[in-house]
């Protein structure tokens, strides 16, 4: 339990490492074209080139057109701009608009903001194995409904949403659709020419890209009021001055994604039953998500009467994350795991591990060691007393 | 941000919970509150509190106050737990503000103790 | 005026090169802190002490304390979260606001957005010198006044206002008062101990730091909107995962302009000179913004009969900016040049040079001869016809 | 962004202006609009563009228009004037839709032209 330890990373899902062709490329970019691609020189012209490049990387990535990408911060930046642009946008139409309980907080909490300025929000449950069923959606849908804003990949269960049928829902009703793609893109197939989607948001960080950097996919025609002001870069959408490196990092890191998400998943999914399997027999543990169809680079489990901050620290120096890794900071239960119908306590005991292509093995046996050790090691400290 | 959560008496004690058990036959003190339970139990000779072990469901600061309570006070008479604060426990285990109430259930643990003492003591 | 030839890079007002040691500090973070800062296990807390590091060294750098540091993804960012965030925070205190004409975009753009959202705005305008005399200022505050913005540097001409007084105005009015300081802070002594300053937004790029991350300074006490929602980082007024590795390099880029530039500035104001000295020959050159106390990493100069874009052609491989570099993909003559009183024609043929760290006298000799010689073959394509 | 915002054409007349200058004693196109100049001169000889010049206070893409233009005309019979239209000029030299107008200055700075030369004839 000491710091000295080896650290074992599965956290995954809360950031991933920089592959190593992506960190050339940056100090590349940085090193021969770091200048300003709104710059109207040759040298900004270069950065230009790279920007536009990477553009079409991630485009490929998504089968998307190259001038549907809008760089932003991060997919948080990017959430907040879809659902804030495209409600403020089409508010002249109608106020009502849909989600779901367990989005990530870069979502709900975008949706209370807009609550509390007058839109009306309907805050659908998923199914106890976290999916939301099409037909639940297409009930809640009214004539003023404008916005619908359902996740690809959950970030504490790896539930995967039906993305392609909820789509074709929102089309029927002519209902734009944004979909928060920060723990899909790059890391499953994600088709943009087939997949009914007006909105996606993108985050490098989640598959191998550098930090502070994403991008809002936006549909040809899909309109959206800009949230941020100054300069007429990116067509007035979201204005500052582009880090060609950090795009021309995230260009690549959907390049090499494109090329290996189908081994990695192979990968993933192999060290995913190998950890469950290592674990599943300990006495009042339960699978939070979906049995199977799941996320595999994900499994979040509870087990019944331990106290889930204890639990973390008894873990370490397995770096694993409790409740969403990017809402750590509050104690709360989860409340992705209580929408799921998990008890509070049960949400309080849950541990999520994350995967990636790094991890080994090895790293997951001394996981299951660790989990079952320390499981048993707080049991001892309350006998009796935790029923 | 994650800042150090837990100094390293916190470390120390959780790491190596000495007094984590129970005494059989012993005094037993128990609370539960804001989701945290507490039981102490103890094996009194002389008028002092010869073994004292304790159980807890609850977080890493609760196990190091309970642990930290037994290294204070073993050894030491039966009315010296009427002494008993939890003040400067949380200073030495650097508790944060949002969680005094979890270490308060120890205080009402102790007393529950001394009660279980007493009457222990009136049976005989 | 071939691509090929060897580029010359005098647009460091536009975005700088990464200092070496910043780029090494990010990739030493890439490498072993790539963490989420909020994740509550041992990786993460490395990377939470790294970005606790990098506060305490941007607030040497500004001489404030590391709790003020709000980190954004540039000073766009920074300004529009200052400037929307405290004029929705105190509207229900009056909806007053006062700032320059002379302001970057990522200013004007703001107040533009507020006043369509029912706030007034008084556009102060500058002397011919580019300076805003303070009197005008106290002149224009009214009760109802909640916010000053006036950028530290401007970043076309170099023209450095008076923060001091202006703030000392502001306080005196119990006006708050926000600093756009993307050209200042490392660059020149900004001294928030003793400069009475609410806010100031700061961008890393500017001096030396990676591209796609800044700051805001924010005093104790002074309450803002947030302006993206979800998570619960850096105090809900910011949220999104932290790019561990850029707020390092921000750290660093901090750490070595608050050594170096006093250097930095003699040896910028010796190059400004020789450029100056080298040009000032030409027929009908004039210089835009303050003849003495200027930033001397700008130099600014309008030319008789010269339409811009051909001289910026001409001038190629200079790299050199025409009116604002964040704006120059619009042909509109500068509205700042035109605001120190500069003709539309005069605006137009307005060229930056922005001198750097790396900038060398064999560099400024070459844009002398170059400026030179372009401003001769245009003049020869129109004689006459150019009055 | 700024992609590259000239092709090769407007780069090589731009930087080889061949035809600037003027031809003393020609007849002579002007117009101005836009805030763009343009001055065409030309000697006539049996009817022909015999020698074609420009002058120009303008964008590349007017200064490469201008030269286009004079490449274009020089040695063709003066009755050809009439047939010039600017939009094969914009698109060999990929001019941004924006700019249109400035190059239609050209458009009537050569009916100018046309016409003076007309009324030298007509002097003659
Ligand atoms: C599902 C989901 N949405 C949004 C975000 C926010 O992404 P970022 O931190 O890049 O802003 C995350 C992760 O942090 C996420 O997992
Ligand atoms: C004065 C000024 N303010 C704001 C900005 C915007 O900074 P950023 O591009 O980092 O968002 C710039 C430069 O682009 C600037 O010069």
């Amino acid at each position: 339990m000491s710091a000295d330890k080896q650290l074992i990373y599965l956290d995954y899902a809360a950031t991933t490492p920089l592959d190593a062709r992506v960190a050339e490329r940056m100090r590349e970019v940085q090193d021969t074209a770091y200048f300003n691609p709104s710059s109207n020189h040759l040298a900004g012209r270069l950065s230009a080139q790279i920007v536009a490049h990477a553009a079409t990387q991630l485009a490929a990535l998504i089968k998307a057109d190259a001038a549907s990408i809008l760089w932003t911060s991060g997919a948080t930046e990017s959430n907040n701009l879809a659902i804030l642009g495209a409600a403020g946008q089409r508010q002249h139409r109608g106020k009502h608009l849909l989600t779901m309980r367990t989005e990530h907080k870069a979502v709900v909490d975008v949706f209370r903001t807009l609550e509390k300025r007058g839109f009306e929000v309907t805050w659908l449950d998923p199914d106890a194995d976290g999916r939301l069923p099409p037909e639940r959606l297409q009930a809640a849908i009214r004539d003023d409904t404008q916005l619908v804003s359902i996740m690809h990949i959950n970030n504490e269960t790896g539930v995967v949403q039906d993305i392609a049928g909820i789509g074709a829902i929102c089309r029927e009703h002519k209902v734009l659709f944004h979909v928060d793609g920060a723990q899909s893109v790059g890391k499953v197939s994600v088709d943009l020419s087939t997949l009914p989607v007006d909105l996606m948001s993108i985050t490098a960080h989640k598959f191998y890209g550098p930090k502070g950097i994403g991008a809002l996919y936006v549909a040809n025609g899909v309109a959206l009021e800009a949230q941020m002001f100054g300069g007429g870069q990116q067509r007035r959408l979201r204005p500052g001055t582009l880090p060609v490196d950090l795009i021309a990092g995230l260009g690549e890191a959907a390049t090499i994604a494109a090329a290996r998400y189908a081994g990695d998943l192979r990968h993933l999914s192999q060290l995913r039953q190998r950890l469950w399997d290592g674990i599943a027999e300990v006495a009042g543990i339960k699978l939070n998500g979906q049995e199977q169809g799941g996320y595999p680079g994900i499994l979040n489990v509870s087990v019944d009467d331990i106290e889930g901050e204890s639990l973390l620290l008894a873990l370490e120096p397995l770096c694993v994350a409790t409740g969403s890794a990017c809402n750590s900071q509050s104690k709360e239960p989860s409340y992705v795991l209580r929408a799921l119908g998990r008890s509070d306590k049960d949400a309080q005991s849950a541990i999520r591990f994350s995967m990636g292509r790094a991890t080994s093995n090895d790293e997951i046996d001394v996981a299951i060691e660790s989990y079952i050790t320390a499981v048993a090691a707080l049991r001892e400290l309350a006998p009796g007393i935790t029923a | 941000m994650s800042l150090e959560p837990y100094n390293s008496t916190v470390r120390e004690y959780f790491a190596q919970p000495d007094h984590a058990g129970i005494v059989e036959n012993g005094a037993i003190g128990y609370f539960e509150d804001q989701g945290m339970r507490i039981r102490l139990s103890v094996e009194v000779a002389h008028d002092r509190l010869l073994r004292l072990r304790f159980q807890t469901w609850g977080c890493p600061h609760v196990i190091a106050a309970c642990e930290a309570f037994c290294r204070q006070f073993e050894g030491r008479p039966v009315a010296d737990l009427k002494q008993f604060k939890s003040a400067p426990i949380m200073r030495d285990l650097a508790v944060p503000v949002e969680k005094t109430g979890r270490i308060l259930v120890l205080e009402d643990t102790v007393r529950s103790l001394g009660q279980a003492i007493q009457d222990q003591t009136f049976q005989n």
